[in-house]
C-alpha cells in the first residue's frame, strides 16, 4: 500500500530493481548477427547463456527440414492437395528454435502457422497438415502429444496455456507450456487475460510472440503504439524479453532461459521475437496490395538459417559434407510428404457425429440416421 | 431427506462432488473467500482450502479459458459467471472452443467442464442482471444446456454435470435460489434428457423448465378453476432434449403452451414449438403456443413484472387455444389498425 | 441496370452510402489497405481516403465499442468481422451495449452502425470460417438481422441497413459473393421487413433466407419434376420478420418446410416453424417441417457438402409432408433400435 | 525495425528516453499528505502543475456535497427507496477531482459506482439515481450531458470513451473524453483492446482507474501482480502515472495535466489513483467477509475531505465560516433528494416498447397490444 507512505516521491530502489527486472532490454538480444559473426555482449543485461553445440547443430537440422516441409507444403496448395497454408518460411528460428528449448512432455499452443513448429516436435507432416488439407480439425492427438490442435481464434490459446500449466503444476509436475501468438493478435483481448492469469497465478507459460510485423495486411505500426511489444510484460508483473526472431541462438538462449525459470517455479515470461513473413498470409493473400517488394528482399538478407549455418560452419560444427546430408534429408522429407499426400483418403461422413458428445444425444441419433439413409440412397442411385 | 433451498442444494452438490473427486476445483469471479455473490459457494474455500475453491482475475473469457486448459490437465473445473450477461465476454471461449473441442480433436481432448449461470430475472436487479441466455447455448452445439426448477434437480443435476464427461451450461434461475424443497444428501446424479411431468392433467400441457416452472404450476392451478385440466412437463435439460415425455404427454392432451423467461424470437420456446408440431401435428386440436418474455431488453425493476411472463399470460394462452385461425393475429390486426 | 457480383453490389453500395453521406465511415480488421479478405471494401481507402476506410487494431470487441463510441460523436460507421466466428469476441459489446443502446438511454442515443459478417459455409474453409450465428443476433432484442441472396437484395439492404437508425447485423453468405445478378446503380434503400417471393407455386412453400435461397429454388425447380408445385419465400431481413408474406403464402399452399444452413436446434428454422404453425395451423395439411445444418460444429471441408442442407434434403422433407403423425419420429425410432 | 541494427544492445538513449516519457513515478504523486500538510517534491518527475485556488477550493466543496449524497444514497437503500447503491465513500478525491479537470463539453464515461462523478458534472441527483432507484436504466440523456450511461459490464465502457473521442477529433473539436474504472476491471480484455484503441488512434481519451484495492471481494494482490495498474500503459505506448487518490490536489493536478495533453494532441493517458472503499461493494455486500475492521480504520485517517480541507484552512482558503455554509449546503442538498426520493413515480408500463428500435417492428406492435389489452383487463378487474 504505497499510499500509506509519506514518501517524497524519489525513486524507490525497491520499485525501479523491480521494474528493470521486468523490462525488456531495449534492444532485441542478438547472438549472431545477419553475416553469421558472434555479436559481443549479444547477451543483453541477463546474461543468456548461449546455448549448447548439440543444441544449435541440432535446430539448425530443423530448420532446414521446416523451410523444406514449408515450401513443399505450399506447393502442395498450388496442387489442390492443400486447402490453404500459412507459410512461415523466414520464421524457422522462431518455431524451431522455441521447440528446441522444450521437453517432449512440455506443452505447446500453436497458431495456425506453427505448422514447421509441429514437426520439429515430431508430429506426423500428414497429421499436421490435416486441418489444412481439409479432413478434419487435427489431425494428432493433442494429448498424447501435449501439444494443443492449431488455433485460429487469434490469442484464445494463451489461456489454455495458462490453464494447462497451472493444472500440471498443480499436479506436482514441472512441465511449461509454450503458447505461440503474432503480433497482430496481441490487440486480442484474451492476450492480456492469459497473461495476466498466467502472473497471478504463476503459471509456467512461456509466451512466444512471433513479431513478423503483419496482420495479414496491417503492419505493426498500425497494431501498436508500443515502444516494442515486449513492453507489454511489465504491466502483468510479467518479465519480457524482445530478441532477435532471425538468430536462431538468440531465439534459443532466451527460450531456454525463460523454460528454465518457469520450470524452477519462477512463473510466466514474455518474449517478442522479431521476424519477418516471407510469403505471403496464406497462398489465398496477395501480399503485394501492402507491402513493397524491397522490404522482402532486404529481409531476404536477414535468413535465419544462413546466419546460423555460416556461424556453425566458422565454429567447425558443420561442413559441407554436413549441409548437403541435411539438404538430402529435407529433400527426402519433402518427397515423402508429397508422396503421402498425393493419397486423396475418403473421409467417413458418419464420423461427423462421432465426438460432438462422448454419447451422441437422441438428436444427434435421429441426424445420424438422416445421413445415413441419404447416403444409402445416392449410392442406390449410383448402383 | 433434508428441506433446503436451491442455493443450498448446489451448495451440497458442489461439496459433494469435491469430497468425492479430488479433480474436481472450483473458481470464478468472488466464488472463494466471498462465497460467491448468490453464496453457492459459501463455505468451499475454508473447508476444502483454496486448492479446491478459488478466486480469479475479473475476467471471464480468461475463466472460461483457464479451465479448458485445467481440462487439458485432467481437472473438472466448475466455474461461475457472476450474472447470466457477464458470460457474453466468454462467448468465444465457449462457442469457439469449449463447445467443439471434443469434436475437433476427434474425441482426444475432452472437456468435462460445467460453467455455472445464475440467470433470469424477477429479482428486482438493475439493467444486465438478469437476462436469460440459454438460447445462445442451446443453439451451439456441443454444449449441453441444464436448468434445475426444484432443489432436488438442482442438486442432481449439478452432479450429473460434474460427472458428465462433456462441457455443461448450468443455468441457475436466481430468482428459484431461496426456494425450498425437499433434498436427499448425498443423493444421485440425475441423468439427463428427462423431463418430469410436475403435475398431470388432460387438457393441454404447460412445456416450461427453469424459472418458469412455478410459473407453469400457479397456472395450471388456476386454470383448474377455469375447468381446464393442466399437464406441467419440466424439461429439465434442454439440450439433450427429452422428446419422448413431451410428445407423449401433447399426443394425450392435444394442446399445448410453451412457456419460457427469456425473449421469445429464436428461444428455445421457438425451438420446443417446432419440435411439438412436427411430432404431434395429428394430435393437435390447436397450434402450440408460446408465452415468454418480450421480445425488448430485460427492463429496470420497476417494470419486470409486466415483461415476465406470469399466471395471466399463461392462462390468456391457454384460453386461446380454442380453436381457430384467427386468434394469433387478432392483435397484429387491430394493433396495426391502431397504429396507422 | 449492371451485372455485379454480391461482393461488388456491396462495395457498390458503400460507395454510393460514402459519397451521399459525410458521416459513413468504414472500419475494420484489413478493409483499408487490403480490401478486405473478401474484396468487399476494395479501393475504398485508395478513393474515398483513410478518413472514410481504415484499418484497426486486431480486436473486435474494441471494432464494435469503438463504433459505439464514433456513433455517439454522429457517425455511422460500418465495421466488418472478417469471419462469421471472429464476431464472438465482440459478442458482450453486441448484446450489451449495441443491441440495448437506445433503450437503455430512453432513445437519448442511436446507434445507426452495421456490423457486416460473411457468414455460412460453402467455400471449402477449414473451423471457424464457416458458422453461421444469425440467430445469436435475432434472438437479441434491439438488433435487426438480415441477410440478402442476391446481388440487387445485397445493395438495397446494406444501403438501407446504413440509413437505417437502428444497429443492423449484416449478415453476408460468402458463398454468393460471387454469384451474379442485375443490379440498378446507383439504387435506393430496400426497406427492410419485406419478404420476397421468389419463385410462385401451389403445393408447398419454402421458406429461406441468405445461402439457403439458391437451395430453395433448386429442390423447387427439383420438385416440379416430381409433380410438385412449390413456392419460395425469401425473407431478406430475420427482424423485422414479414409475417403476412409468409402467412399468406402458406395459408395458400397449406404446405410449409424452412431451409437454414445454421444449426437447426433453437435456430431462426424453429422461430419461422413456430410462427407459422401459430399463424396458420388451420391452413396446414401437415407440420412444418425444418431442413437445416446438422447440430454439429461446421465440419471440416471435407464433409461440408455432407453438412449442408442441399437440394436433395429439402426434397425429402417436401415427400415428408405426407401425411400422417408418424414420420419424423420413424427415424428416431428405428435409430434407436440400431443404437440399441 | 530494431532488428535490422547490428548493435550491440547497450542502452539505446532514445528508447530509454521513449520508455522513460511512459512509465509512471514509481511512487504515487502526492500534493498533500494525510495531515494536510503540502509535501515538498510530490509533483514527481513530470512536474505536474499545482491546481489554482478557485479550482481547489471548488473541489473540496464538491467532495463535501458528494460525500453527503452518497451517505444519503446508502440511507435510501434502507428506506427502500433505491434498489442498490454502490458507494463511493472515500473516493470523493478521485470522483471530484476527475471531473473538475474537464469541461462540461468533455465526455465522461462513468461506472456504476461514479454517481458522485455525475452530481460533480451537475447531473440532477434524482437523475443520477433513476438506474439504482429501478425506475429506468438512465435517467438522463447522454448526449445532452456528455456523459455515458453508468456502465454495469465492466471495462466495456472504456473503448466506447476512445470511439468518442476519436470521433469528436476527427470534427475537429477539442473535447477530451476521460473513462472511469476500476482495479478489478483492468483485467478485464475490453481494458487492454480500450487502451490499444485509444493509443492508435491517438485518440484524446484520459483513462482513470480508481484502485481502491478490492473487486467486490477479490483484493488487487489476486487480481494482478504488476508493481502497479499504472505499468499497464507502456504496453500501448501510453504514459502513465499513479497518484494518491485521496490526495485531490494530486488527482487534480494530474488530471488537469492529462486532460490539457489529450486536449492539445497529445493522445491517451492512464491513471491509477490508489484510494479505498470504505463502505461494502453495494448495500448488499457484506464486506466483513473478506476484510478487517482495521484496514477500513486505517484508511479513514487518510480521509480526502478532511486532508484537501485542512491544506485549505492552512491556506486561508476556507476558515469555520465557509465549512459550516458548505456543509449547510450539503445537508440541504441531501434533504432535497431524500424528499423527491420519496415520490415514488409511477412508470408507464407501455414505455417498455418505446426504444428498442426507432419505430417498434410489426413484432413488437403486436406484444404491445398484448401488454395493453392485458393492463386492461386488470384495471377492468379492480374496478
Ligand atoms: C478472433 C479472430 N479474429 C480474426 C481472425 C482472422 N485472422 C486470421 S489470421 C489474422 C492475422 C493474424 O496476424 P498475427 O497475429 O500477426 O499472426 P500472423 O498471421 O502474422 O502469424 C486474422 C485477422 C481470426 N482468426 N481470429
Ligand atoms: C463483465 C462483468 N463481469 C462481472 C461483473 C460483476 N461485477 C460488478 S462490480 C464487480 C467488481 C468490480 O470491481 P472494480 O473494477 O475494482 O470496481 P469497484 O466495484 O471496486 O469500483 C463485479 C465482478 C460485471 N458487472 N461485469
Ligand atoms: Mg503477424
Ligand atoms: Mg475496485
Amino acid at each position: 500500500m504505497t499510499a500509506q507512505k509519506e514518501s517524497t516521491h524519489t525513486t524507490d530502489p525497491h520499485a525501479a530493481g523491480l521494474v528493470a527486472s521486468l523490462l525488456p532490454c531495449p534492444e532485441p538480444v542478438q547472438f549472431v548477427d545477419a553475416t553469421g559473426r558472434r555479436v559481443p555482449g549479444g547477451e543483453g543485461g541477463r546474461g543468456y547463456a548461449q546455448p549448447t553445440a548439440e543444441q544449435l547443430v541440432e535446430t539448425w537440422r530443423r530448420m532446414v527440414v521446416g523451410r523444406r516441409f514449408d515450401v513443399q507444403s505450399t506447393a502442395l496448395t498450388k496442387q489442390g492437395r492443400l486447402a490453404v497454408y500459412p507459410s512461415s518460411r523466414g520464421q524457422e528460428a522462431c518455431q524451431v528454435g522455441a521447440v528446441m528449448a522444450l521437453r517432449p512432455d512440455d506443452w505447446v499452443f500453436p497458431t495456425y502457422r506453427d505448422s514447421v513448429a509441429l514437426i520439429t516436435r515430431d508430429i506426423d507432416p500428414v497429421e499436421t497438415l490435416t486441418l489444412l488439407r481439409g479432413d478434419a480439425h487435427c489431425g494428432y492427438d493433442p494429448i498424447a502429444r501435449h501439444t494443443a490442435a492449431q488455433c485460429t481464434p487469434l490469442a484464445t490459446q494463451l489461456i489454455h496455456a495458462a490453464g494447462v500449466a497451472h493444472g500440471e503444476a498443480r499436479r506436482g509436475r514441472d512441465t511449461v507450456a509454450l503458447g505461440f501468438i503474432g503480433d497482430g493478435a496481441t490487440s486480442e483481448g484474451d492476450f492480456h487475460e492469459a497473461l495476466n492469469f498466467a502472473a497471478v497465478f504463476n503459471a509456467p507459460v512461456v509466451f512466444f510472440v512471433q513479431n513478423n510485423k503483419y496482420a495479414i495486411s496491417v503492419p505493426l505500426s498500425k497494431q501498436t503504439k508500443a515502444p516494442s511489444l515486449a513492453y507489454k510484460g511489465i504491466g502483468y508483473g510479467v518479465p519480457s524479453e524482445q530478441v532477435d526472431g532471425n538468430d536462431a541462438m538468440a531465439v534459443l538462449a532466451v527460450v531456454n532461459h525463460a523454460v528454465q525459470r518457469a520450470r524452477d517455479g519462477g512463473g510466466p515470461f514474455l518474449i517478442e521475437a522479431h521476424t519477418y513473413r516471407l510469403d505471403a498470409h496464406t497462398n489465398a493473400d496477395d501480399a503485394t496490395r501492402y507491402r513493397e517488394a524491397d522490404e522482402v528482399t532486404d529481409w531476404l538478407t536477414r535468413d535465419p538459417i544462413a546466419r546460423l549455418e555460416a556461424w556453425l560452419r566458422s565454429e567447425g560444427l558443420v561442413d559441407d559434407a554436413r549441409v548437403e546430408e541435411v539438404t538430402a534429408e529435407a529433400e527426402a522429407f519433402a518427397t515423402a510428404l508429397r508422396d503421402r499426400m498425393n493419397a486423396d483418403p475418403q473421409v467417413d461422413p458418419m464420423s461427423l457425429f462421432d465426438n460432438v458428445f462422448a454419447e451422441p444425444t437422441p438428436e444427434l441419433v435421429e441426424q445420424r440416421y438422416m445421413v445415413a439413409q441419404e447416403i444409402a440412397a445416392e449410392q442406390e442411385e449410383q448402383e | 431427506m433434508t428441506t433446503l433451498t436451491m442455493a443450498q442444494a448446489l451448495n451440497t452438490a458442489l461439496r459433494d462432488a469435491i469430497t468425492q473427486d479430488d479433480d474436481v476445483v472450483v473458481f470464478g469471479e468472488d466464488v472463494g473467500t466471498l462465497g460467491g455473490v448468490f453464496r453457492i459457494t459459501d463455505g468451499l474455500t475454508r473447508d476444502f482450502g483454496e486448492e479446491r475453491c478459488f478466486d480469479t482475475p475479473l475476467a471471464e473469457s480468461g475463466i472460461v479459458g483457464f479451465a479448458v486448459g485445467m481440462c487439458m490437465a485432467g481437472f473438472r473445473p466448475v466455474v461461475e459467471m457472476q450474472f447470466d450477461a457477464f458470460g457474453y465476454p466468454a462467448f468465444e471461449q465457449v462457442v469457439s472452443h469449449v463447445a467443439k473441442m471434443r469434436n475437433r480433436t476427434a474425441g482426444a481432448v475432452q472437456l468435462p467442464m460445467v460453467i455455472r449461470f445464475p440467470y433470469a430475472g424477477g429479482i428486482g436487479g438493475v439493467e444486465h442482471h438478469s437476462d436469460s441466455s440459454e438460447a445462445y447455448y442451446a443453439h451451439t452445439p456441443g454444449l449441453k444446456v441444464v436448468s434445475p426448477s426444484t432443489p432436488a434437480d438442482a442438486y442432481g443435476l449439478l452432479r450429473q454435470a460434474i460427472e458428465d464427461p462433456d462441457p455443461v451450461v448450468f443455468m441457475e434461475p436466481k430468482a428459484l435460489y431461496w426456494a425450498k424443497g425437499e433434498v436427499q444428501t448425498p443423493g444421485q446424479p440425475l441423468p439427463f434428457g428427462r423431463a418430469a411431468v410436475r403435475r398431470e392433467g388432460t387438457d393441454v400441457t404447460l412445456i416450461a423448465y427453469g424459472p418458469s416452472v412455478p410459473v407453469a404450476l400457479k397456472a395450471a392451478d388456476a386454470a383448474r378453476e377455469e375447468g381446464w385440466d393442466v399437464e406441467v412437463v419440466d424439461l429439465r435439460t434442454i439440450t439433450p432434449f427429452d422428446d419422448d415425455t413431451v410428445a407423449r404427454s401433447v399426443r394425450r392432451t392435444g394442446r399445448c403452451v410453451v412457456v419460457t423467461e427469456s425473449h421469445g424470437f429464436a428461444g428455445v420456446g421457438a425451438e420446443v414449438a417446432a419440435r411439438v408440431q412436427e411430432r404431434c401435428f395429428h394430435s393437435l386440436a390447436a397450434p402450440v403456443l408460446r408465452v415468454s418474455g418480450l421480445d425488448i431488453p430485460y427492463p429496470a425493476p420497476k417494470l419486470e413484472h409486466t415483461y415476465l411472463p406470469g399466471v395471466d399470460r399463461v392462462l390468456d394462452a391457454v384460453a386461446r387455444l380454442q380453436w381457430d385461425d384467427e386468434p394469433d393475429t387478432r392483435w397484429l390486426d387491430s394493433a396495426r389498425g391502431g397504429a396507422a
